[in-house]
């Protein structure tokens, strides 16, 4: 059978591959596609506890259930705002909305 | 007599013993068995799709006081193929600056949704089913449903056409839009049976859950069909305003996929329909005679299905889009969520009592919401047409000038 | 080497693969559908995990819902940002250096961890793990507080998305 | 439905009924009414269910009605909250759910509800009334209060807090009820916010009360720190937990653990249920819409108290000091307030000084050990206390009835001496009312207070507690006395003045919960009849002493009937109402009346008394100091510096202060600011990558430091 390790590890690349993406990437909504990634990776750590610990205990099914709702709302709530920014300014590019500073 | 029971058991068995008998592992022979079997269910259900289109066509003409085709073979029948020979020859386009390997997707995953959904169909009760009771079977429509959106906005957008991108949007606002109604119809045999698995379902209906909830039934079917994106919810192609929507620059047998897609995708919703809520493979225990007729009576019912959406489609208009996303949001979401409400209220109150003391409550609450449905349709749509023509006059004074 | 293992070797080459696309690839509706493709390999692992629920849902809110809602961002936003042009950032070295510390440093500290190369129990017979998820998130003595607050969560996101979204110049409905 | 859903149930509908008026119905003010009312009606149908079943369960006391949910996680449990109703509880929803609705029906009438608006209301006024022209005469009616809606949604909070206290199983939740009526009573008492002395009689009583609260927070954090756990049956359900508790001298002032924290608790119970030295609120909270405010803080706020201590009654009674402070508070109070009431002229303050009085009476029963004594006094002095309210605000809306017909607004509608002769005009009123104040008095045998009031001097007497027994007997005659002064004054004899002639009777939504909580004042006496009581004993089973009684785990004594106390209660209560009536049926105004002492009619000088120990001694000490002090001495010594300090300061200036200080020390900082600033600045810049890179090459390296160097990690 599958060892936990294997799904931790798989879980551990995906969450550095979004990392990455959330880090390196111009566009503001390729960087909620990294955002994606690493609530991916989380949830499938989660999902593998469970299923790898007590499975009666449904806990990390339901914090799973719980990050869908979570990114659900942000993907909402995050290209609700990159369309307004895009509105504004006319650009989605994370350097260029940079009027938060001094 | 284990012929007779389990027929596909005996030939998987004896297949996978010839198999390992040649020297192959068990495993491996296992899953080769399971592809034959999807294999012939899927030749199976192709032909069917063949079917489908002389069946669409005869009854449109009928609809349309045609006669239909009648030319090649009895009644037509040899007309289907020769539909996909000339789909075969035709010349397969590809436009320029298309997204070529998405454009070239989409037809196989509008195909390839369809075609999962086949997994879950019950088929019979006891014959060893290429399908799987999966435990989450309701949301499993929605899920392959999901991906039909995907194939269509990849079609859409892959095209590089402004029409077939509108088209794109217009289809799945609207797809994305009805599935709502759509999850809520799906929980209400799930609430009546306490399962989301269509063996379990099917199992539950003694008494037919249209009989229990014959409103959930009628969101269902109206949420199908948008979700079928056919009349009248054919927003996506809407032939006489873009042409032909998201598959206006496909020809050839892609082309083909997308409609032999639909016509399938629609047949098999009839089948939905039929297993959620008419009583699946069960026919008033004609199904335990012989299990060879339950497969016949699913088909009959789906066809049944298929034959209630092709009435709809070919009687209705075309309705706008704006009224369409009107109709999902302020009348058929907010009336489904209702309903969902009203049948667990109900379930949870009566389920120990007599079962025709639940069934005829179940029926009455049905009743008495679409009677309250109906008559804040009526007053509204007063309200709305006094707002256009003025207050209605009464009929005698009327009458008088 | 086990049929499960096999899948799960393949699934997760596949996924790692199109996840590394997503952060790659220069067109962003490529880059979406790469997301697909991942949330795919996702829900597979959910599958594996037995975790029947959680794969549909995985398909029905991230592939039906999240990642059309991608696609449709990415084409509301095309205009600018056309598919030419570096779609990195000038640090994006230190950040592949920092994601792959991060890997690095996780991997390493797992290594040593006593549960690493625990194996699943079987699933208790009888035992429905969609009924036990629904019991758990209804339940007072559980998770029902949590489910709440998702929905309520859900709630204002929707009204706070509706209303950062709204385009004020066109016909506003509040005059 | 089961009972223990129907209890958690009961609280909702007025905690909805205060959302939905305020949140959608507050422009209506018969749709405000509608959800208020009936609001309290289910929750009054509930928990009669609930009362109904609960007298039908044998050994209630062992096996209550439990329910609860985990609420927070502590680590690996749950703090757990719920409600439990237990014998004690079910008597108490009894009577709270009885009288809060006839508060809200009451509000009906009170408000004027169906009168036109006022021509000159504003909000946060009491209503002037409104001109109205008839037949072509205009003549002038009551007006309609302009916060009605509001007015109900507090009411609805209001019962939601108490409701809370009285079901909740665990002192957190209790305490969430507890504080959610200080707030409404804060509201309630600043309702007319308009008026200078409401505002600041509703701080008052805000501030007063949350000394008592903080002392209260106290003892229940204390508690839980020591026992994990506020669930009152797991507290008193583990004897072992109790008897470490129990073992003394282990605090300061040699006091056990148990009788610290229940010192603490009782703190809060000072503040809440207006015992001496906190109780300077109450009185002052009777600027409130005149009956409700007032009936709130006598029948069901201050009970609250009360029922917290008979809660933590086998808390309290671990320890034998403990128990003495709460006798002597209680004690105190009783004779300390019943002197007050002896002597004010205003009809609703002789009533809050006598719930003062009547308080102490059941703390003191408390403190002597008479448990059930204390319930049953709670329980009749809610019915009759509501009864007494609720007539005398009655009586007021009779009164500025006549105010308003003569026009005549410098008459005080709540001058006892300002009445007389109301029997005629407001019958109902006049026999509801003197039903209440016998009652109050203990007039024997019919009344519910008699059987009450009896029975803890019984207890006094049986435990031989003689100085508390003589000391409550004295109030309960000064009780009697005051209480037929006030019936004279007020009822009998003939109109003093114009106004009273013109009285009249009130609506029927305020005459009915008068005759209903009459009912109550005389009947539920008689469910307390102790089993040796001559001729009437065994009459009746002793219900409430066998029911409430087995709330504790040791079942209490009923006390060896005795014939001193009952020839006492008899003869202070028959004695009192005698004399108050000889005396006062002469008196026609305040120069007459021989009890109208400076100190008690300045109640002991105690407003005075806290202005002179705490708030004079301030102002006192800074005049002192500012002339001789400060004015003579410090300034003559700064006098001789100033030349001296000039020149230094001069120099100081010149050399250390501008050139240094200020252009190096001072502009070279700003500078050194300014560049740093200036040189740093391009780190923010506004890009969110770049700050998430920063961070997290920061959280690597921590990480990294804490995992190689100090080994936090796995």
């Amino acid at each position: 059978m599958i060892p936990l390790s294997w799904y931790l590890i798989f879980a551990a690349g995906l969450f550095s591959l979004g990392l990455f993406g959330v880090l390196a990437r111009r566009n503001a909504v390729a960087i909620l596609l990294g955002v994606e990634l690493m609530l991916n990776a989380v949830n499938i750590n989660l999902a593998a506890f469970w299923r790898y610990g007590n499975i009666t205990n449904m806990a990390g099914q339901v914090f799973a259930i719980i990050v869908f709702a979570v990114a659900a709302a942000e993907v909402a709530v995050g290209l609700a705002l990159v369309i307004s920014v895009y509105r504004r300014h006319n650009t989605v590019t994370a350097d260029e909305i940079d009027m938060l500073k001094w | 007599m284990d012929f007779l029971k389990d027929p596909l058991k005996l030939a998987a068995d004896w297949l996978i013993g010839l198999m390992t008998g040649w020297g192959m592992p068990e495993g491996v022979a296992t899953g080769v068995a399971a592809f034959l079997g999807i294999f012939v269910l899927i030749a199976i259900l192709m032909v069917i799709d063949i079917f489908l289109v002389w069946l669409e066509r005869k009854v449109v003409a009928r609809f349309q006081d045609r006669i239909g085709p009648n030319r090649l073979g009895p009644f037509g029948l040899i007309q289907p193929f020769a539909d996909i020979i000339k789909l075969l020859i035709k010349e397969d386009i590809t436009p320029a600056n298309a997204d070529k390997v998405v454009y070239n997707l989409a037809p196989m995953l509008s195909m390839m949704s369809v075609l999962i959904l086949w997994a879950i169909i019950p088929l019979a009760p006891n014959i060893l089913g290429v399908g799987v009771d999966l435990n989450v079977a309701a949301l499993y429509i929605i899920a392959a449903g999901a991906i039909g959106t995907l194939s269509i906005i990849m079609g859409g957008w892959s095209s590089n056409n402004k029409f077939a991108l509108l088209g794109a949007f217009r289809q799945v606002a609207v797809m994305v839009s009805f599935e709502i109604p759509m999850v809520a119809s799906l929980l209400i045999p799930t609430v009546l049976a306490g399962s989301m698995g269509m063996n379990a379902i099917i199992e539950k209906q003694n008494i037919w859950f249209f009989i229990l909830s014959p409103l959930g039934a009628l969101i269902f079917l109206i949420a199908a069909i948008a979700e079928l994106g056919r009349a009248p919810f054919d927003m996506g192609e809407a032939e006489s305003e873009l042409i032909s929507g998201y598959n206006v620059e496909y020809s050839g047998m892609k082309f083909g996929m997308f409609y032999a897609g639909e016509l399938l995708h629609a047949f098999t919703f009839g089948g939905f329909w039929g297993i959620l809520f008419f009583g699946g493979y069960r026919f008033f225990g004609l199904e335990d005679v012989s299990p060879f007729l339950s497969i016949p009576i699913l088909l009959f019912k789906a066809v049944i299905g298929y034959w209630i959406i092709m009435w709809v489609k070919y009687t209705m208009m075309r309705i706008r889009i704006d009224h369409m996303l009107a109709f999902n949001w302020k009348f058929l979401t907010p009336l489904s969520f209702a309903l969902l409400v009203v049948t667990a209220l109900v379930h949870v109150l009566f389920k120990d009592a007599a079962p025709w003391v639940y069934g005829l409550s179940m029926f009455l609450s049905n009743l008495i919401l679409g009677w309250i449905v109906v008559e804040f349709l009526r007053r509204y749509s007063r309200a709305e047409r006094e707002k256009v023509e003025g207050p209605a006059k009464p009929a005698i004074e009327a009458a008088g000038h | 080497m086990t049929t499960a293992q096999i899948i799960f070797l393949v699934v997760a080459a596949v996924t790692l693969g199109s996840a590394f696309m997503v952060v790659t690839t220069r067109n962003l509706i490529h880059a979406a559908l790469w997301l697909v493709a991942t949330l795919f390999g996702v829900a597979v692992m959910y599958a594996l995990l037995d975790a029947g629920f959680l794969a549909v849902v995985q398909v029905v809110v991230y592939i039906g819902a999240i990642a059309i809602l991608f696609i449709f961002a990415v084409m509301l936003t095309r205009k600018e940002m056309r598919d030419q042009g570096p779609q990195l950032n000038s640090g994006w070295w230190m950040s592949a250096l920092l994601a792959v510390l991060t890997f690095g440093a996780l991997v390493s500290m797992l290594w040593g961890w006593k549960d690493m190369e625990k194996v699943a129990m079987d699933m208790p017979v009888g035992f429905d793990s969609v009924s036990a998820l629904g019991d758990a998130l209804i339940s007072p003595n559980a998770f029902v507080l949590p489910f709440e607050v998702a929905s309520v969560l859900l709630l204002a996101a929707l009204v706070g998305a509706v209303y950062v979204a709204f385009n004020p110049r066109h016909g506003d409905s509040r005059k | 439905m089961t009972t223990e859903t129907l209890i958690w149930l009961i609280p909702l509908p007025p905690a909805l009924a205060f959302f939905l008026i305020v949140l959608f119905t507050n422009k209506s003010k018969a749709l405000s009414h509608s959800v208020g009312v009936g609001a309290a009606i289910l929750s009054w149908l509930a928990s009669m269910v609930v009362f109904f079943r609960a007298l039908g369960v044998e050994h209630l006391g062992e096996h209550p009605y439990v329910s609860s949910v985990n609420w927070l996680p502590t680590g690996d449990t749950w703090f757990k909250i719920g409600v439990a109703i237990d014998p004690l509880g079910a008597a108490v929803l009894f009577f709270v759910s009885i009288t809060i609705f006839m508060i809200f029906l009451y509000s009906v009438g009170y408000h004027n509800f169906g009168q036109p608006a006022g021509d000159h209301d504003r909000k946060g006024l009491p209503p002037h009334g409104a001109t109205v022209e008839e037949h072509g005469h205009k003549h002038v009616v009551p007006s309609v209060e302009p916060m009605y809606s509001r007015f109900f949604a507090f009411l609805g909070l209001f019962a939601f807090g108490m409701y809370t206290l009285v079901v909740s199983d665990n002192l957190l939740t209790m305490f969430v009820g507890w504080e959610i009526m200080g707030l409404c009573s804060y509201l309630l008492i600043g309702f007319w916010y308009g008026k200078p002395s409401a505002r600041a009689a509703a701080i008052k009583a805000f501030m007063t009360t949350r000394i008592g609260d903080v002392f209260m927070l106290l003892g229940i954090g204390l508690l839980y720190s020591l026992t994990g756990t506020l669930n009152f049956r797991e507290i008193f359900g583990n004897e072992e937990l109790m008897h470490t508790l129990a073992t003394p001298g282990t605090t300061l002032f040699g006091l056990s653990l148990a009788g610290l924290i229940a010192l603490l608790l009782f703190i809060g119970t000072v503040g809440k249920s207006a015992q001496w030295p906190l109780h300077v609120w109450l009185p002052d909270a009777m600027e409130g819409p005149t009956p409700v405010s007032a009936m709130i803080h006598a029948a069901t706020m201050v009970s609250a108290g009360v029922y917290a201590v008979i809660r933590m009654f086998p808390l309290l009674s671990l320890d034998h000091n403990t128990m003495t402070v709460v006798a002597f508070i209680g004690t105190f109070t009783a004779i300390f307030a019943a002197t007050i009431a002896v002597a004010q002229n205003d009809i609703k303050r002789v009533l809050a000084y006598s719930t003062i009085s009547q308080l102490g009476f059941m703390i003191a029963a408390l403190g002597i050990g008479a448990y059930v004594a204390a319930a049953f006094h709670l329980i009749t002095h809610a019915f009759f206390k509501a009864l007494l309210f609720l007539g005398s605000g009655s009586v007021i809306h009779g009164m500025e009835h006549g105010v308003l017909h003569t026009g005549n607004h410098s008459v005080d509608p709540q001058d006892m001496f300002n009445m007389g002769g109301l029997r005629k005009k407001m019958p109902i009123t006049f026999w509801t009312f003197v039903i209440g104040g016998f009652a109050l008095s203990g007039f024997p045998l019919i009344t519910a207070g008699f059987w009450s009031k009896d029975e803890i001097l019984a207890d006094a007497w049986a435990h031989g507690h003689l100085t508390v027994f003589i000391t409550l007997a004295l109030a309960a005659f000064m009780t009697a006395f005051y209480t037929m002064r006030q019936i004279t004054l007020t009822f009998l004899g003939e109109p003093r003045t114009k106004e009273a002639e013109h009285a009249q009777e009130t609506p029927w939504t305020m005459t009915v919960p008068l005759m209903v909580l009459s009912v109550f004042a005389i009947g539920y006496g008689w469910v307390g009849i102790p089993e040796h009581f001559p001729v009437l004993g065994g009459i009746l089973p002793n219900w409430f002493h066998d029911f409430v009684g087995h709330t504790l785990h040791e079942v209490p004594e009923a006390p060896e009937f005795s014939w001193v106390p009952l020839l006492t209660s008899l003869g202070v209560a028959l004695g009192g109402l005698f004399l108050g009536w000889l005396y006062y049926r002469n008196v026609n105004s305040a120069k007459e009346d021989f009890f109208q002492i400076p100190v008690l009619k300045n109640k002991w000088y105690h407003d005075e008394a806290y202005q002179k120990v705490f708030i004079q001694p301030v102002i006192w000490l800074s005049e002192v100091f500012t002339p001789g002090m400060d004015k003579g001495l410090i300034d003559g010594i700064l006098h001789i510096f100033d030349p001296i300090t000039s020149g230094i300061g001069a120099w100081i200036r010149k050399w250390p202060d501008l050139w240094l200080i200020n252009e190096k020390i001072g502009d070279g900082l700003a500078d050194i600011t300014q560049e740093a600033g200036r040189t740093l600045r391009p780190i923010q810049t506004g890009r969110i990558q770049q700050y998430m890179l920063f961070s997290l090459v920061i959280l690597v390296i921590v990480g990294a430091i804490l995992y190689f160097t100090l080994g936090v990690g796995l």
